[in-house]
């Protein structure tokens, strides 16, 4: 069965003022938000820009506010945000500068993940269901791998699609906060790191006035977050750690 | 099923648009915290310069403090009372939560917290409320 | 490695006075209305009772105390609003340096206040 | 306009068109060999055939046993990649589980066809293989362990991308190219639709690749040549759970939802096929979708719990020799010259796999720079890759 969805696009490109197009389009009642765009882009206006790659949840390249609420496009479902009758508006991100269209730049986010030095692999922990992965574990939840394979790998739960930062409402504020992605990477980093040095430099690269301590616990980020991870918590944990080490300094003296 | 003619678009009107970080409506609990706590700091800061202010009729000797006091002392400066009061609460108590944040208790318990805050705040209010009204 | 990394800027003990000045307020601020307040007949004092009051020393340290954690508390609490729009860091300089004056100033004004009723 | 106008006094310009895994990688040896390149996408990075697909990292195992030169062509550029992103890439090794006793009559002729190609392949037992991969299908009779692979392939073509900016390339997406520039017989430039601006513009250059993946026939049109590319999607089908650490294949021909990759949180079922004509728009079949959820509970059980949580098609861009099968035709690439049809400074390169991307760029790039009289080696083979961050990077960091 076909749906006819009025969806309503953030038009923004150089020389014409912002606004927003409404297209009707055609698509099956399977269908995802991304196909409806990319209905509208193919059938409609071809000069509609939106970022997309893999569609399945893993590039994070195409996340958009739908009716308000940030959303990846690619795994929400058409018939999830339309009550079959008033428009579905999409939107680019928030708290970003828009390029063009649903299109943001990115740029300041991927300065931070960069700088978080997060690693885009990390040793496989929880991942498989309880009544699969009847494999031994040890004492933090890390699955012990079986002989012959030494750990086994996967990529990061962050998609890096810069979600959180669209919801945080200190973000929005258009300020020099670090930013939940960044500050979850940081935090990432600091889990995988041992060295002592190194830990120092990490927890010392978010330390700042516009590091962790600008949070306001909106927790905004893990409550949008479409891998259902914890940024606000990960800030958190930071600022325990770092409160945990100034105490220990202090009374070291 | 494909046309290539471009359809001229439908233009909706433009949204309204407040500024976007301090406009909770759309968002979560945490956003509506934020938001209050902003508001409510922002009065005290203001209520407490005012009453700073005030305070300098002390400076003028008995008799002006005293012909002040028996002005507030009427119902509708009473009732701005309530409304420091009630600024007071919600300020005071979303701290205790943003304080207690950093022991992570998770998103689900962020917004449990905020509407026992928010609870809270709304009993003691009527309590001193009530303290004040009887008194007077 | 590590030197690339970034370091965002000296640690900040901000967030920290916050906390504290905001805990402090919660004991101090309730002391302020009860006594100030709501134990009083009518919610206000009359001169002579804040003359008296204040006489006692133990209240002299506690509203002095108030004062100083209440001028603390807001004044960081501006700046953490204005900070939050991004500044350059001079800018960030001025402002804190502004703030800082205007606390002296407040509680200056406030122990004047304070000195002229209870001397 | 002269393509040595622009670029006075340097070095030969190249545009790129299309910057999925091919146009990417071609980009990054032409940069490391020191040619000026420009790339035009019209979309976003892999927004097309490279961005929506399965996410392997062939081992050739898949191919070895009807096409022995696509396993091997494999197994070399697995190896490779494993040397230049390894950051990049989930190493867990793959698996050829056999299901039925059809499967398991298969093995034999897939070992000796993996022997063949190189690739290493283990003989494992039925309680190995579960071992491994405790979510296999309990009834399992057997299987092979081979050096497959997962790779993200949005960040698979920034890493390319990334480098070959590092080198001086630019790399413009949302520029969509409407036509070419040149007399008759020669390309000397394309004429782009910059989509911010909808202004059209006019790039020069020496040469032009065409690496549109199943969108190099429109644009090899657009110079009046005809490529034979035929636009195949496959629907492939992710659940919102990670069943498998290792990319589980069926041992047996390749066949309709014939295996699962783990990727991040999920697993991948894949995949279909049939011919369509328009690349652009792919609705999706529902049957189809359903057919994977089939194919793949006979792998992992579990796949029958699992939620849904995405879909997605895409026409991959075979190159067709005539009729037949879609599964039939070759899964190499080609390289075209259309100099031999009696166009000069064009040439096409098409076909492929992400997998064997960088292979499919070296290939063009030897064509290209013969054509330029650049004298430079292949380099890509050692030069590791830059963070795929950086590409979005200002480096204010």
């Amino acid at each position: 069965m076909s749906l006819d969805v009025p969806l309503q696009i953030h038009r923004q490109k150089e020389g014409v003022a912002p606004h927003r197009d409404l297209f009707r389009v055609s698509v099956a009642d399977s269908a995802t938000v991304l196909d409806a765009i990319e209905a509208a882009w193919a059938w409609h206006d071809g000069t509609i820009q939106f970022r997309h790659a893999c569609h399945h949840a893993s590039c994070g390249s195409c996340a958009v506010r739908v009716n308000g609420i940030e959303r990846l496009p690619c795994v929400t479902a058409i018939t999830d945000v339309w009550d079959g009758a008033s428009d579905v508006v999409v939107e680019p991100l928030r708290n970003f500068p828009v390029a063009a269209d649903l299109v943001v730049d990115v740029s300041t986010l991927f300065d931070r993940l960069e700088a978080s030095e997060m690693s885009p692999l990390r040793p496989v922990e929880h991942a498989l269901p309880v009544e699969i992965g009847e494999r031994p574990r040890t004492d933090d939840g890390t699955m012990v791998a079986p002989a012959g394979i030494e750990r086994f790998m996967r990529f990061e739960s962050c998609i890096e699609c810069g979600i959180c930062i669209s919801a945080c409402p200190t973000a929005a504020l258009g300020g020099k906060f670090y930013g939940p992605a960044g500050l979850a990477a940081v935090q990432r980093a600091r889990a995988e790191a041992t060295a002592a040095t190194e830990v120092d430099a990490i927890l010392g690269s978010v330390d700042g006035e516009h590091g962790v301590w600008r949070c306001h616990s909106a927790w905004e980020c893990t409550e949008r977050c479409p891998q259902g991870l914890d940024p606000a918590g990960a800030i958190m944990s930071l600022r325990r750690e770092l409160t945990a080490r100034r105490l220990r300094r202090l009374f070291r003296r | 099923m494909k046309t290539m003619e471009t359809r001229t678009p439908e233009r909706p009107p433009p949204p309204r648009r407040l500024a976007s970080g301090l406009d909770p409506r759309r968002r979560g609990a945490g956003s509506w915290a934020f938001v209050l706590s902003r508001i409510t700091g922002l009065g005290l800061v203001v209520y407490l310069y005012v009453h700073l202010g005030v305070l300098s009729l002390l400076a003028r000797g008995p008799e002006s403090w005293d012909s002040f006091i028996d002005v507030v002392r009427s119902k509708p400066f009473l009732a701005l009372d309530v409304v420091v009061i009630a600024g007071w609460l919600v300020h005071a108590l979303n701290g205790i939560r943003v304080t207690l944040a950093n022991f992570s208790f998770g998103a689900r318990v962020q917004k449990a917290m905020f509407s026992v805050a928010m609870v809270v705040a709304a009993v003691l209010l009527v309590i001193m409320s009530v303290l004040i009204f009887e008194g007077s | 490695m590590i030197e690339t990394r970034e370091r965002a800027s000296r640690h900040s003990w901000t967030w920290f006075v916050q906390a504290f000045t905001g805990v402090m307020l919660l004991i101090l601020l309730s002391l302020h209305m009860i006594a100030q307040h709501f134990i009083v007949e009518g919610g206000l004092r009359e001169y002579a009772d804040i003359v008296d009051y204040l006489r006692n020393p133990v209240i002299l340290v506690l509203e002095g105390l108030f004062l100083v954690t209440v001028a603390i508390h807001a004044l960081l609490g501006v700046r953490a609003v204005i900070f939050d729009f991004g500044l350059s860091e001079r800018s960030e300089r001025r402002v804190s340096l502004s703030l800082l004056w205007l606390g002296i100033a407040t509680v200056a004004y406030g122990a004047w206040i304070i000195w002229l009723v209870a001397v | 306009m002269s393509a040595r106008l622009a670029y006075p006094g340097g070095a030969p310009h190249v545009v790129v068109i299309g910057a999925g895994s091919t146009g990417a990688a071609t980009a990054h040896d032409l940069a490391l060999r020191g040619v000026q390149v420009t790339v035009v996408e019209r979309g976003e990075v892999a927004s097309g055939t490279t961005g929506r697909n399965h996410c392997l990292l062939h081992s050739g195992g898949r191919y070895c046993v009807k096409d022995e030169e696509a396993g091997i062509e494999c197994i070399d550029e697995n190896m490779i990649l494993r040397r230049i992103m390894p950051d990049v890439l989930e190493l867990n090794d793959g698996l050829f589980v056999a299901i039925s006793d059809d499967d398991l009559a298969f093995k034999e002729s897939f070992l000796e066809a993996c022997e063949a190609c190189h690739i290493p392949a283990l003989d494992l037992s039925k309680e190995r293989a579960l071992e491994l991969e405790p979510g296999l299908n309990p009834e399992v009779l057997g299987a092979v362990q081979v050096p497959d692979g997962v790779f993200e392939p949005f960040r698979f073509c920034l890493s390319f991308l990334a480098s070959a900016q590092s080198n001086g390339a630019a790399v413009r997406t949302f520029t969509e190219v409407v036509d070419f520039e040149g007399d008759p017989g020669t390309v000397a430039g394309v004429r782009v639709r910059d989509r911010s601006s909808g202004r059209i513009e006019t790039i020069g250059a020496d040469i032009v690749v065409n690496a549109a993946g199943p969108w190099a026939e429109r644009i090899a049109a657009l110079a009046g040549i005809q490529v034979p590319v035929a636009p195949t999607p496959g629907v492939m089908v992710s659940v919102g759970r990670r069943l498998n650490n290792m990319v589980v294949n069926r041992l047996n021909k390749p066949a309709d939802g014939d295996i699962v990759v783990p990727q991040r949180v999920s697993s991948i079922i894949g995949t279909t096929s049939w011919s369509v004509d328009d690349p652009d728009y792919i609705p999706i079949p529902q049957d189809h979708v359903e057919k994977m959820i089939k194919c793949g509970r006979e792998l992992i059980p579990a796949i029958g719990e699992a939620p849904i949580r995405g879909v997605m098609a895409v026409a991959r861009p075979l190159i067709s020799k005539g009729g037949g099968d879609a599964r039939e035709v070759s899964r190499t690439f080609e390289c075209f010259d259309h100099a031999s049809e009696g166009v000069e400074g064009f040439v096409t390169i098409s076909g492929g796999k992400t997998t064997t991307a960088r292979a499919m760029a070296e290939k063009v790039t030897d064509m290209v720079c013969e054509k330029l009289s650049v004298e430079a080696e292949c380099r890509t083979r050692d030069v590791p890759l830059k963070s795929y961050r950086t590409f979005y990077t200002r480096g204010a960091a």
